[in-house]
């Protein structure tokens, strides 16, 4: 087992008595519904992947929902976002539709980038949210640019990107993590720690869990059950009050566990077997379920609705056009004037609260 | 219209853009309070702010990302490298973020990444390279590089006003050396070749400080009448202002500072090759720097780049051809 | 003489190298025990162990620095960039630490490294790049780029027996599609171009997968007799075999499956207008992908990428000129 | 004043005990001739640079010259050392004659590099050592690979390099430090904490001082008086002796002043003069001088012999040709077989010692 799979995990809050504060029923209730929505989506892709209907690999983020969801759940409209490849709930709580995310898999039009792009490598600009470079982790110094506007221009606001374990090894982190720190940036880094990069394994990718790393940038570091949405919430919650407040950064470990292999075509092998099934154990959407049920919510019929709409969510994405062949080399260049990234869709009780 | 060297030029449109637009921002390292490696940036800082001028730390892959957030967000960034030597420790950003970002997502990145590059007073192989070539093979970047005082100012301006990524070459060794009258206000200069001297028998294309090396090779070369092409922009190329010249002149010779091998003038001879085959009544003559470092030494320093009398030398040649 | 892929005739080659050169070692990201992302160095960390085959971390500019150290000290690294397009993450340390070595210290640096490149199968923008051209134009590295199962092996062992950096594009739509005999032992495939095909009336140059589009496009065109250059190696560029090829036929097209602008096809047609002016009966055409990110969908794609029957018709037309 | 100036410094280890130890009275004399040859040499180069004999910038390590003297006479023969732009005294321990020194900065042949490169960018490959690139801090990967090659060979050596605290921001630094940490690699990072990289004062730079990340990498960290020679050769002493011993890496701080500025034409104006003042009264040069005075050692004979072997450096040196024109594009690649590095001379009395 992995150095930080087996170590303590201390949620540097206390999650429960936050997300009681915090999180209506209903919150909790549509923290699951996100989950099982990109559950559901990731499924019906891959089935569409064995096909032969969605091209190139296939990656997903199955056991990692909690993640994405929780921290995207605790961002405002107004905030921005660099979602990665494992966190498709984060494009589902921005308000990206199911279906336009299985069009995006299978190439065609009303996907979310024209067929340009594949099926992680994408982010809807009229949400607030910027696609993913393959080079991982580069989207670190562009959320530090996204924050550096919003401090110079006095706005309380926060960009949020998430990363890998193995891509916290690459130089990119460290030039971020340094230059946030330097200008207590409101930004937030959420770091995946799912065990392995590829095949290769925490302890070839760092001697020292790179949380460690955090305080000596002058960051905020703090390590959280990633398979646990409310406590994911939780911190990323408090680390966007730190940032509007003047706290600057935080770098949360959100610490779970890669329960595919890497892409669909890699078996993990390489992953001991009582690894994946510690971790089956502890899936972050059975988690959610049974906190929903016992708040009395009807996750059967929850599961019900997100069946139906991915059932016409992928009738709809199978009705997309593919791109028409003699655009391909259209759209290099901006030709108009430069818009910037929109506002997204905001769930969280908490801010529709302040709205009203 | 007052007279502004080269380097004056660059600040004085710096400082407009600063002056008229809010979201304009100058960041890199050593820009702020010290004003910059060449003093570009000299004042600015006293002028705007450490808010507005921003001394980086040293990371060239972060101001460049940092810039990308900042941009499509909504600021106009314009960050510098040091020297264009360091664009390599930053090459990834450009390339695989700025550069691909609005072919795949629709959003815009308006950054301008200021370069300064050349060679020509002992920098040594790590301050004097011209890696213009690099980002011209890497689509969704523009690339410019201006050779007078006046396009400086007005193709950074220019540059700042585009809605992507714009890299902007400006030859050091050009800072102080070049002198002329300079526009007051934000007017762009168009990405566009410019006709640096008219001419009917040979032309002669090159871009930043080689354009003033192909003026002075070229002033009498036993009365011939050569044309000098500034091309002022390689990405875009202007292509139709290069083809009009060789149909008018059936030769050409074309200039790069660059190391030659895939160079610039390389696209340009290609283009040439392809397009104006039936105009040409001789061969695309190259001139160019070696596939070398650029040495430190004066005496190998001299010998890589292209001097006047190499250039003027490949001239006569093709002219008697 | 046994039968391969052109994925195991490199990865024959590495265990030969490994074998033979206590030297030899290979690293890279998920190269060891999982035997690398395409599977080429699948078992060589069983048979050679952890320390010759070794699991790096995630840092494309380490890597390659780590391998220059290695290789200054008596080793003989040879590392795998997971694809092609990572290279972007160490290109500072390619070009500027190992390119430059030699020339400013007299030091040799002798690395390979493993770059899967190409695209035809849906990787998108950042899974299917062919970056030749950048390292073209950074003196001090080699750069080559095999078509054939036999080059593949015989020209990875060329590299790594070379005192230089040598940058070894393996095209991975070549991987499981091209099989070919393959022969044992540890012989090197010279850095020179390779006739594929002999011919006449027309000389199609290429290099990588697009050898093999082009003798599919030029199988047949009305009977033609065109022969076909595999360039082999970029740089060292074979310029006589491409000036000899052009000179009996007069014709040339030259193919890049890279971005059109300063790719290697550039810098092939510049060479032949320069130097085979008086031998042409037509414009050096170039086919080429158009500047633009490799799309992720398949007809984008298709579109973007040289396809046979686009080769055909530049062929047809060049014919007919 | 900068952080780190008026922070205290602790070295690591007990500075005095250890080198009464280890040092030989003659070992601290010729800690103070080198670092007394580095300040001469780059004293006349200065000359040289302001009769415009010297192309390009001019760059010295004036103030530093503890830290590349104490570093380099920790290693031993077999070691192997890139070199940084601050660390002449390193390529004169390792035995690099003054003249050539100049000759280099001059552009000539009997130079280092035939006129190929500059000042400060150079190594002499016979002796063991890799000249910098200008990328900082570059060379740090590269002191890893050959670290790397010691290791797997099973040789007790190590790689040492330099960088400062403006590089220490760049990701070549982390992807270096990272990996020395993970494969326990026996290299030494000594980190010349000048207080600025070139204008930029170190608060600009990193929030916290470095040296708090070298344990979250599991690389042994320490701070040293970077203007006790003594001190810092303890620190690479003990560093080289961990890396041998299978210990793992070593970032060693030297906390130190640039007392010039960035290079020539650089008048340092941004830098406080009280900082200048207060580092001033710690001249490195001095403060050997007067130990080795203490000590009962001829310090005024030892500074007339340098001036004679100085005077006759730059006879010889402006007696060097420049290189042939001809030859300028000469050499980019090698065309015979790959020489690795040579071993450089280890003047401490330790290795003769030992080698006796
Ligand atoms: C700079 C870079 N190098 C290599 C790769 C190839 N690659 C894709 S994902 C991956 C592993 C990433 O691991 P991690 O950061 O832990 O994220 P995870 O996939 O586990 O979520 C690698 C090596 C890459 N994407 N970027
Ligand atoms: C990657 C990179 N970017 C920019 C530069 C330009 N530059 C040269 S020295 C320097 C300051 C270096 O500061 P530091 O690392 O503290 O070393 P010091 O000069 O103080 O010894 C800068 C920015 C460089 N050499 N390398
Ligand atoms: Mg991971
Ligand atoms: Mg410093």
């Amino acid at each position: 087992m992995a150095t930080t799979a087996s170590g303590p995990i201390t949620a540097g809050i206390d999650g429960a008595s936050v997300t009681s504060e915090l999180l209506t029923r209903e919150d909790r209730v549509q923290l699951l519904r996100y989950m099982l929505l990109m559950r559901g989506v990731e499924e019906r892709a891959l089935n569409l992947y064995r096909q032969g209907k969605v091209p190139g690999s296939f990656y997903d983020g199955f056991g990692q929902e909690a993640i994405s969801a929780g921290a995207a759940f605790a961002m405002a409209a107004e905030d921005r976002l660099c979602v990665l490849h494992r966190d498709l709930a984060a494009h589902l709580v921005r308000g990206v539709a199911p279906g336009r995310v299985l069009a995006q898999y299978m190439g065609r039009t009303s996907g979310l980038t024209d067929g340009r792009d594949g099926n992680v490598h994408f982010g809807d600009r009229r949400l607030g949210c910027v696609g993913m470079v393959s080079m991982l982790p580069d989207m670190m110094p562009v959320a530090n640019g996204m924050a550096l506007a919003f401090k110079l221009r006095g706005e309380r606001r926060c960009a949020l990107t998430w990363l890998g374990d193995g891509a916290s090894s690459r130089g990119d982190f460290h030039e971020a993590m340094n230059w946030a720190g330097v200008s207590r940036l409101p930004v937030i880094f959420v770091l995946e720690n799912n065990q392995y990069a590829y095949s290769t394994p925490t302890e070839l990718q760092f001697a020292v869990d790179p949380i460690a790393r955090a305080a000596s940038y002058g960051v905020h570091g703090e390590t959280v059950d990633g398979n646990d949405a409310e406590a994911v919430f939780a911190a990323a919650f408090e680390a966007r009050a730190r940032a509007l407040d003047g706290g600057g950064p935080t770098l949360i470990e959100a610490v779970t566990m890669r329960m595919h292999g890497h892409a669909a075509h890699d078996d993990m092998r390489y992953v001991p077997a009582e690894l994946v099934e510690h971790w089956r154990a502890r899936d972050p959407v059975e988690l959610q379920e049974r906190r929903v049920i016992e708040l009395g919510a009807d996750a059967q019929e929850l599961r019900a609705d997100v069946t139906s709409e991915l059932d016409a969510a992928v009738d709809w994405a199978l009705e997309q056009p593919m791109p028409d062949p003699g655009s391909a080399a259209r759209g290099v260049f901006c030709e108009g004037a430069a818009e910037p990234l929109g506002d997204g869709m905001a769930p969280f009780s908490g801010y529709t609260r302040e709205a009203l | 219209m007052p007279e502004m060297t080269y380097l004056q030029a660059i600040h004085d449109g710096l400082r407009e853009e600063l002056l008229a637009d809010e979201r304009v921002l100058v960041m890199g390292e050593d820009v702020g309070r010290f004003g910059g490696a060449f003093k570009v940036t000299d004042g600015l800082w006293d002028e705007f702010g450490a808010e507005r001028v921003i001394d980086t730390p040293l990371a060239e892959a972060a101001i460049i990302g940092t810039a990308v957030g900042a941009a499509v967000v909504g600021m106009r960034p314009v960050c510098e490298m040091q020297f264009a030597d360091f664009v390599a420790c930053g090459f990834d950003q450009l390339v695989n973020v700025a550069g691909k970002m609005h072919y795949r997502q629709g959003l815009a990145v308006p950054i301008t990444v200021r370069l300064p590059s050349g060679g020509g007073f002992g920098g040594g192989p790590f301050h004097s390279q011209n890696p213009e070539a690099w980002f011209m093979h890497a689509p969704g970047l523009k690339v410019v590089a201006p050779a007078t005082a006046a396009d400086a100012k007005g193709m950074l301006i220019g540059a700042i006003h585009d809605p992507n990524p714009v890299l902007f070459f400006e030859h050091k060794h050009l800072y102080r050396r070049v002198k002329g009258e300079v526009p007051p206000g934000r007017e762009e200069t168009p990405f566009r070749a410019r006709v640096a001297r008219e001419g009917r028998d040979l032309t002669v294309i090159a871009y930043g400080a080689m354009v003033w090396s192909a003026l002075e090779a070229t002033e009498d070369i036993d009365g011939a009448s050569v044309e000098v092409i500034d091309l002022r922009s390689l990405v875009p190329l202007d292509e139709e202002a290069i083809l009009a010249s060789v149909a008018k002149t059936s030769k050409v010779v074309v200039i790069d500072e660059a190391n030659a091998t895939c160079a610039a003038g390389a696209q340009v001879a290609a283009l040439i090759a392809e397009r104006a085959f039936e105009d040409l009544d001789g061969p695309v003559v190259r001139v160019a720097t070696p596939d070398a470092p650029i040495a430190f030494s004066p005496p190998l320093e001299r010998a890589l780049l292209p001097q006047a009398d190499r250039i003027e030398e490949a001239c006569r040649e093709l002219l008697e051809y």
